[in-house]
């Protein structure tokens, strides 16, 4: 869970031939939350959770974790400003305060967003946390030496895009204020009502200056946690965390921290995985995963058998996997063949390609299906469970096509990957009833994220997809249709380059509303709007299943992670 | 011997920085930014310039190159930004995307792969001599054909297809062996082997089908030599024949055959590493390749390289052992 | 002590004495081959009483090994039918079942190989192996047993035996190796000796030393000897008695000195005939008569010179000067013979004078001018005048090219003659070696080994050279074969007015092609002279000892040969 | 020599020493002696014929290797084909793909196609490079013959299956991909061949007729032309012929890697790969490409272990030694 968006995801699915990882996990709108069996039973403190992890926690640094919501296993070491609400579903989309006394105070326009630290805060070592190690911890996000964190602190903090970090830059950034131990003040150069939002990330936790040993402090990180790095063996690929004595539940109403310890394994297959998982001989029973789906074939298995059945959480995340059009590529300049595409596409069987109807939901908007989101069904083009060909051949025909059309269609060519090859040959195999000759162009993974993010490279037709690092519209839409986020000399997201001011506005007069509730419904709305101009056609949203041991219980999955949240998870 | 361990060294150290050469060359043709993999997604193209400056991706190849080989030579400083780190010799440099110093990935991946290598070797020699010597003494016969018929469906089945087999077999429909986990020796020798039991299982059916091959054959081989007719004009029985004289002969290309095998095992066990999952230098060099995290290719390759290069010189070494009339040269 | 007697005998007649040591009785060996079965020994019959001495001699094919191997069933399991009844100490060979053929085997009748390098096993000391064999047939203890073995090496003539025993096999010389294996031969006390070639692959002086181990032991140990051995000479002094074979069966049987001294069959007696006689003078038949102009041109201009040739081979303390500073000359018209053992350096000097191989130092003059160091192009023009006949007629002639092609071969390259003329310069040229001219097509595997050595020297002929180099020319080849092709040689000499340049170990067949002879040793020449001269009074140590262990066939002269070999390594 | 062999000579029977190589003819009727070697032979014969009739049996059956049939799975359950042995059919002859339903006939045979091409190409590459490179050094100057040896040395040090992967991942995607599987196997396993080749015009150089040959005024080029490369032909074909279902492994293995050819192509090693998971939900899925690659395999090997006994009943063993490291490679 170190990486949520799109590139980090295929980053995180690393070697070819070792099955991706699910990455995201999910939360559910519909069936949130672990199964019902372990639900029932009363959690009670002590004993050794085991992780069992396909995934290292590399880089365990909270300057370089890309994280949503201060992540799992790092969120027990690192406490941030916020955090996320730990409890099952829509409740576990909402911002929650952790070190701070609330979610933060903005300024009217939204700028300037201050917070006040908890009183009783200490470290490991029983010192006491104070706000300066905090700026000092956002610093150290800025340095080279420690990259791979978020990119909103540098977007969004007066002077972040030229600020090089603590250690170049002794002076330190201007733009975070601590006029005293206990308060900290942020000045934005825009408004950004979803600050509080970006205050759960582990850049906001807290790095005492002097125990800081840069690349170095991954491996002894000073825990302000329920639990304290013991051992980090090889980067990250086993983690030993133990109790931490001084921090205190007083003053941390999320974390419950049942466990005495946890022992996070890392580096395993996620067959494996979810084969110790459903034997769950021996330590297995007391384990969990916080990285690892079901995959297609190990659901078939678990179909069959009730008592696994039971052990089975499920999750949805928000993400988005669609059809993406360049329209500066003909003859995607033309909307009606944009169209005539999304009138075509097959979804029953591009779900079946990714692993069925249990591992994905068939997507006709952009937002994913969850209020924080401001999810508003809408489907302007509809094409039915398994496409509409004829509708798709006479709005071609209106196009200027009536005798069909030759396209080229971008995909990965890494298996099983969502924006995979099997995907790219149900799309084919669909659009050809509608006239559409597809003819598909793989690309190496690396090479293929490369390509279609780069303005001068990217193609007019291909696969992607897109998951918000916080639960909201914001960071959902704005990347991909704020028409001033097209990058052009790095990494575009805005892959329709779509610049349009009427959008371009209303995403600025949302940004400036702290009522997110306010702003979820405007969300919902633009991603209508947007959605009618068919630059994208949304082709599903990924359901996550994760198996649990026997003796877990208090499962809880939240809207925001999808994953099962091990601060809440016992054992005994 | 102190000539040719000279000359082997030199050599060695050629066809390393010729690998080396070769990768960097490679690499550098490659598209792909390495800054950006340190960076992470949507990095900007401001900290884009900043992470090029700090990790020297800035001087030209050739000057990198160089840092390289010195940092071999005589290790490297690197900042952590609050201190420096010490890369002791030979320092192949860090990880683009962790950080992390290579030798540090190295040592990390080495038990894993040496616990594949050396167990996987015992049981193919085992099984490959054995039977290649039961071959050879029912020659003609039809547990021969068997045999023979046998070995070649091993030299014909690539590890993966067996691999996926024993799993089947094993974990599916026999559940007698969970499905393997690499456990490292020094938590629990006994997990250890039980995890590695397939993959050395695989490995060992593939690889004991050559040496039964090289063994039966020049078992054979040496039994149509003169020496064996005198030992046999002489009374000696068929069984001490075989045991004594053509046995013996036959270990000396088997051993310096398996030799070269344990090298190239260190670093072409790709396929096996990643399908029973066991975390050595080949499944880390298959994702390092893949995201062109060029310094930890280059060092496992390297490794590989020297694994191979050594094993090549103790294949000679074992060779003029077991058989003295060969010169070291 | 006659103890070839032949298959018609009466048996009443033998059946008072006592059993003989070898009986063997119409003995048949078939090998099936790929075209059918053949042959190799058709009812055979011969005995041979105890402790006697039979030489068994006959040319390549004649079925001599094959009837040796019998004599313990080699053959068994290879394949192979034998058929008759072989008794060999008491046993019925052929009829014995494994364990009691392997009581025979070593027991009481031991084998002697042709290859003593082959016939021991590379990996362990030939302490060890003799031990080894030993216990099969005697219980002792592992301690006893190497005992033996070091008492049987030190018997042998192994200097310091009880160290010498820890050796392998590579680190003993040809000689010692044989020795070796006579000891392995000797270890349990056979009754029967039974020698295959046991000096074909020594060096003359070594193949002496041989013979008269054999010889002591004989008298010494009372065992019956079985010598098999396509080399008349080598019988003669080894034997009583002789049995000559060819194709299988028995040409001629008797007392040696009777069959060689007499021989009362045709056949032996062309054997006889084609043996090279080292106290012969040269032939007058072959030498060419020089007008009195001719011999002085020849004296004045030498055709090729060598002064100080010099070759070594490797690199550093590695190098081994292979020849070592030789300087000769050939003379137009003359044929210069070059003696030595294996190791001489004749080889290499002998590519040398025809540059296949660069020499490291010394001149080469050819026709007055230095071509030692001329590159390969400068080189190309000069290659047709100096040809070479090699030894090995297997390799000499690419088998995957006609004959014809290969004789072609020189014509072609020089570029001068139309496709049609070369055909037919081709033809003449194998008519002229004596084979069919309609034989262009063929491939060597379908021609014997003096028929391949005719194609290699018209090959040599082809650019008409002025001088060809022959190395061992004769050596792979049968006696018979042997004399014709050395007529062809001196014929072709004669009537095209070449300059030959005769490398061989024979020395018998050197003196009867040379003009002058050089004899080498160690890289370096150590007496030259005209060829009589060399042989009737040799002036150097070597030359002595060389002649010394040629071995004759006359019986008499043999023994006296052997006694004054002993007086010679005793001084 | 055996005892057989030297008696049989003895006896003037075993033929001749000088016996060259057989011709094509005898050992065409050597190789069709061994019985192995022919059923290797027929396989091979009958996969050559589906690999190219594949569009025509596909035909024939009515499916195509790219058509969804989502009707055929079950959505829910992972899409696990619906019906017995992977959902075999009279439409769907070997069953159906899980998930996509795709059809598994059309797609194995197609596979065979790749497999084929790649190894074939593979071999043909590894050919002109081996011997090239063989053959310099082996005619070459000493600094010729020891850089190319030193090469050759890197080659054969460099593990195949590491060197493709970078290589793969440095060619631009647009590059046909059989081709360029053909051409990376083929450019980073000649080690061995090359090698072999230089060590026979080595041996075969200092032989007598090479020496008569030069004798002739014959140059190094006219040399080489007539006088060695007849002779290399043999120990060329028989290498060659272990180097095919090497280069088959080797290909699976790219493929099972997920770096082989671009899906959707159907190739076995890439079925293999994405069934790998399967093995318990839809053995069929795992069976069948393993079958047939396991088949295609055998049937190449045993025809070179044929072809290699026909051309030289006795090189069997010294052959056998430098041929398995670069396989293993493959293998691993």
């Amino acid at each position: 869970m170190r990486q949520l968006s799109l590139i980090s995801r295929r980053v995180a699915a690393v070697a070819v031939g070792l099955a991706l990882a699910g990455g995201a996990a999910a939360c559910g709108p519909k069936d949130s939350g672990g199964a019902k069996a372990s639900t029932d039973a009363k959690p009670a403190k002590g004993g050794t959770l085991y992780v069992l992890n396909n995934q290292a926690q590399e880089d365990f640094d909270p300057a370089r974790l890309y994280t949503s919501g201060g992540g799992n296993v790092p969120s027990l070491v690192y406490r941030t400003l916020t955090t996320r609400t730990r409890a099952n579903g829509a409740e576990g989309s909402k911002v929650a305060a952790d070190l701070a006394t609330n979610t933060g105070e903005p300024s009217k326009d939204a700028t300037v967003w201050t917070y006040h630290l908890k009183d009783g805060l200490k470290y490991e070592d029983g010192s006491p946390i104070t706000t300066a190690d905090i700026k000092y911890g956002i610093e150290r996000a800025f340095a080279a030496e420690l990259s791979g964190g978020a990119p909103y602190l540098r977007d969004w903090l007066i002077g972040g895009a030229a600020y090089q970090g603590p250690y170049k830059d002794k002076n330190g950034l201007a733009s975070v204020e601590t006029p005293d131990a206990r308060t900290i003040v942020f000045h934005l150069n825009k408004p950004e009502g979803e600050f509080p939002f970006l205050a759960t990330q582990t850049s906001f936790a807290p790095v005492p200056k002097a125990k800081d040993t840069g690349t170095k402090y991954a491996e002894h990180p000073v825990s302000s946690g329920p639990y304290k790095v013991i051992k980090n063996e090889n980067n990250g690929e086993h983690l030993v965390l133990e109790r931490n004595p001084n921090w205190s539940e007083a003053t941390d109403d999320q974390r419950k921290a049942y466990p005495d310890s946890i022992d996070v394994q890392s580096g395993l297959d996620q067959a494996v995985i979810n084969q110790r998982l459903s034997t769950g001989t021996g330590k297995d029973a007391a384990a969990v995963t916080t990285d690892t789906n079901l995959g297609p074939a190990e659901l078939a298995k678990v179909n069959g058998d009730k008592a696994l059945a039971s052990r089975v959480g499920t999750g949805h995340f928000g993400y988005t996997d669609y059809i993406a059009f360049n329209p500066k590529v003909k003859p995607f300049d033309n909307p009606k063949v944009r169209q005539a595409i999304a009138y075509a596409v097959n979804r029953t069987t591009v779900v079946n390609a990714v692993g069925g109807s249990s591992l994905a939901d068939q997507a006709t908007t952009y937002l994913p299906e969850q209020a924080s989101f401001g999810y508003t069904p809408y489907d302007p083009f509809p094409a039915g469970k398994t496409g509409d060909p004829v509708k798709a051949k006479q709005v071609l025909a209106e196009a200027g096509y009536p005798n069909g059309i030759t396209v080229s269609l971008t995909h990965d060519v890494t298996k099983a990957d969502e924006q995979g090859p099997e995907v790219a040959t149900a799309v084919q195999d669909a659009l050809k009833a509608a006239g559409i000759t597809v003819k598909l162009d793989g690309q190496e993974h690396k090479a293929f994220s490369e390509k279609i993010h780069n303005v001068s490279t990217e193609p007019g037709f291909f696969l992607t997809g897109w998951g918000a690092d916080w639960p909201s519209g914001g960071p959902f839409l704005g990347p991909i249709f704020d028409g001033r986020q097209i990058v052009k000399d790095g990494s575009n997201f805005n892959n329709a380059q779509l610049d349009d001011p009427a959008v371009n506005k209303e995403i600025d007069e949302i940004n400036k509303l702290t009522d997110l509730k306010a702003a979820a419904v405007r969300w919902g709305a633009l991603d209508k709007k947007i959605g009618e101009q068919a630059v994208t056609v949304p082709l599903f949203h990924p359901v996550y299943k994760r198996l649990f041991g026997k003796d877990i219980k208090n499962v809880v999955i939240s809207d925001w992670t999808g994953v099962l949240d091990i601060s809440q998870v016992s054992v005994k | 011997m102190i000539r040719f361990l000279l000359r082997r060294t030199v050599s060695a150290a050629v066809v390393l920085l010729v690998l080396a050469v070769v990768l960097y060359a490679v690499f550098y043709l490659a598209p792909g930014d390495p800054a950006q993999l340190s960076c992470g997604p949507k990095c900007s193209p401001a900290q884009l310039v900043q992470i090029r400056e700090q990790m020297g991706l800035n001087d030209s190849v050739y000057v990198q190159f160089w840092h390289f080989l010195q940092g071999i030579v005589t290790g490297h400083d690197y900042s952590t930004g609050t201190g420096t780190v010490h890369c002791s010799a030979p320092c192949f440099g860090q990880s683009y995307r962790t950080g992390e110093l290579v030798s540090d990935i190295l040592v990390a991946k080495l038990p894993a792969t040496a616990s594949l290598a050396i167990g996987a070797m015992v049981l193919w020699l085992l099984l490959g001599i054995g039977t290649g010597v039961l071959s050879a003494l029912r020659r003609g016969r039809p547990t021969e054909r068997l045999l023979t018929g046998l070995t070649l469906a091993g030299t014909a089945t690539p590890v993966f297809i067996i691999g996926i087999l024993l799993l089947m077999l094993f974990c599916s429909v026999l559940q007698w062996l969970p499905y393997p986990s690499y456990v490292p020796f020094t938590d629990d020798p006994q997990q250890w082997a039980w995890n590695l039991l397939l993959p050395w299982l695989a490995l060992a059916l593939v690889e004991s089908a050559k040496y039964a091959r090289l063994t039966r054959s020049s078992m054979l081989e040496t039994l149509a030599e003169d020496h064996i007719r005198t030992f046999r004009a002489y009374g000696v029985s068929e069984r001490a024949i075989i045991g004594r004289h053509a046995l013996r002969a036959a270990l000396t290309p088997v051993i310096a055959l398996s030799a070269l095998d344990l090298g190239t095992m260190f670093g072409g066990a790709l396929l096996t590493e990643s399908l029973f999952n066991v975390p050595g230098l080949g499944q880390k060099l298959v994702q390092s390749v893949e995201l062109k995290d060029l310094p930890v290719v280059v060092g496992i390759v390297l490794v590989m390289g020297f694994a191979v290069v050594i094993a090549n010189a103790a294949a000679d070494v074992l060779y003029a052992l077991a058989d003295r009339r060969v010169v070291l040269a | 002590m006659s103890a070839a007697t032949d298959s018609a005998v009466d048996p009443a007649a033998t059946a008072g004495l006592a059993e003989p040591l070898v009986e063997v009785r119409d003995l048949v060996i078939d090998f099936p081959t790929a075209s059918g079965t053949v042959r190799a020994v058709d009812g055979l019959s011969f005995r041979l009483e105890a402790g006697g001495a039979l030489g068994i001699v006959g040319e390549s094919g004649s079925g001599k090994s094959a009837t040796a191997y019998a004599l313990l069933d080699l053959h068994r399991g290879t394949g192979a039918r034998t058929g008759g009844t072989v008794r060999v100490a008491g046993t019925d060979v052929l009829g014995a079942d494994d364990t009691e053929l392997r009581r025979l085997r070593g027991g009481r009748a031991a084998m002697v190989f042709q290859d003593p390098l082959s016939s021991l096993d590379p990996y362990y000391a030939i302490g060890d192996q003799i031990a080894e064999v030993y216990r099969v047939h005697v219980k002792a203890t592992r301690r006893a047993a190497r005992e033996r073995a070091v008492q049987v090496l030190d018997r042998v003539g192994i200097p310091d035996a009880a160290r010498r025993s820890r050796a392998r096999p590579h680190e003993f010389s040809g000689g010692m190796r044989q020795r070796a294996l006579i000891a392995m031969a000797l270890a349990c006390e056979p009754r029967l000796l039974i020698a295959d070639e046991p000096t074909t692959a020594l060096d003359v002086t070594v193949q002496a030393q041989i013979l008269d181990l054999l010889h002591e032991l004989r008298a010494e140990t009372g065992m019956g000897l079985l010598l098999v051995t396509h080399d008349l000479g080598v019988v003669a002094g080894s034997v009583d008695d002789v049995l000559v074979m060819r194709n299988g069966t028995a040409v001629e049987r008797g007392a040696v000195s009777a069959v060689l001294d007499d021989p009362r069959e045709p056949y032996t007696r062309a054997l006889l005939a084609a043996v090279p006689q080292v106290d012969a003078a040269r032939p007058v038949v072959l030498v060419k008569q020089r007008t009195g102009d001719e011999r002085k041109a020849a004296v004045e201009a030498p055709l090729l010179e060598a002064v100080g040739l010099r070759r070594e081979f490797g690199k550093r303390q590695d190098t081994v000067t292979a020849v070592d500073g030789v300087s000769l000359t050939v003379r137009r018209g003359e044929t210069l013979g070059i003696v030595g053992e294996s190791g001489s350096g004749k080889t290499t000097l002998g590519r040398m004078l025809v540059r296949l191989l660069d020499p490291t130092a010394g001149e080469l003059r050819y026709d007055g001018r230095d071509i030692g160091k001329l590159g390969d192009k400068a080189l190309r023009p000069l290659r047709r005048e100096l040809q070479m006949v090699f030894q090995d007629p297997v390799s000499s002639l690419n088998p995957r090219r006609s004959i014809g092609e290969s004789i072609a071969d020189p014509l072609r390259a020089a570029g001068e003659l139309s496709d049609k003329a070369v055909v037919e310069r081709v033809r003449e040229l194998l008519e002229r070696v004596g084979l069919e001219p309609d034989w262009y097509h063929r491939y060597p595997h379908e021609f014997s080994g003096g028929q391949r050595q005719r194609v290699g020297i018209a090959r040599a002929l082809a650019p008409a050279p002025k001088l060809i180099v022959c190395d061992e020319p004769v050596s792979a080849l049968d006696v018979t074969t042997q004399a014709q092709v050395v007529a062809l040689l001196g014929e072709l000499q004669r009537d095209l007015g070449l300059s030959l340049v005769f490398i061989a170990h024979d020395l018998a067949v050197v003196r009867q092609v040379s003009d002058r002879v050089a004899v080498m040793r160690a890289g370096k020449i150590v007496e030259e002279g005209p060829a009589d001269a060399v042989y009737d009074s040799p002036q150097h140590a070597y030359t002595k000892g060389l002649l010394a262990a040629v071995p004759v066939l006359d019986p008499v002269e043999s023994a006296v040969r052997r006694a004054s070999r002993k007086g010679l390594a005793e001084v | 020599m055996t005892t057989q062999d030297l008696t049989a000579v003895e006896a003037g029977a075993a033929g001749n020493p000088a016996a060259p190589a057989p011709g094509a003819r005898q050992v065409w009727r050597r190789l069709r002696a061994q019985r192995a070697a022919v059923a290797g032979t027929a396989v091979i014969a009958l996969l050559v014929l589906v690999a190219l009739a594949a569009p025509l049996l596909s035909a024939i059956e009515g499916q195509n290797t790219t058509a969804y049939h989502p009707e055929l799975v079950d959505s829910a359950s992972g899409g696990v084909p619906l019906g017995s042995f992977g959902g075999i059919s009279g439409d769907h002859w070997l069953g159906v793909e899980p998930g996509t339903g795709r059809d598994m006939f059309s797609r194995l045979v197609h596979g065979a196609q790749i497999s084929l091409a790649v190894a074939l190409g593979a071999t043909l590459v590894q050919i002109l490079v081996g011997v090239g490179t063989g053959l310099a050094a082996g005619l070459g100057n000493r600094f010729v013959d020891n850089l190319l040896s030193r090469v050759t040395d890197v080659m054969i040090t460099m593990p195949a299956l590491v060197f493709a992967i970078a290589l793969m991942a440095v060619v631009p995607d647009s590059f046909p991909r059989p081709l360029l599987l053909a051409l990376i196997i083929g450019f980073v396993a000649w080690g061995s061949i090359s090698k072999l080749v230089r060590a026979q015009v080595l041996s075969l150089k200092s032989l007598d007729y090479v020496a008569a040959s030069r004798l002739a005024g014959s140059g190094t080029w006219r040399i080489a032309r007539r006088e060695l490369l007849p002779s290399l032909v043999a120990p060329v074909i028989t290498y060659a012929a272990l180097l095919i279902p090497a280069n088959m492994v080797i290909e699976s293995g790219l493929s099972f890697l997920g770096i082989g050819v671009k899906p959707p192509t159907p190739s076995w090693g890439q079925m293999l790969s994405s069934a790998n998971t399967w093995y318990e939900a839809d053995p069929a899925y795992v069976l069948l490409p393993a079958a047939m690659l396991f088949i295609s395999v055998l049937a190449f090997t045993v025809l070179a272990d044929g072809i290699r006994t026909a051309l030289d009943p006795r090189a069997a063993s010294r052959l056998r030694i430098g041929t398995g490291r670069k396989r293993e490679e493959a293998a691993s």
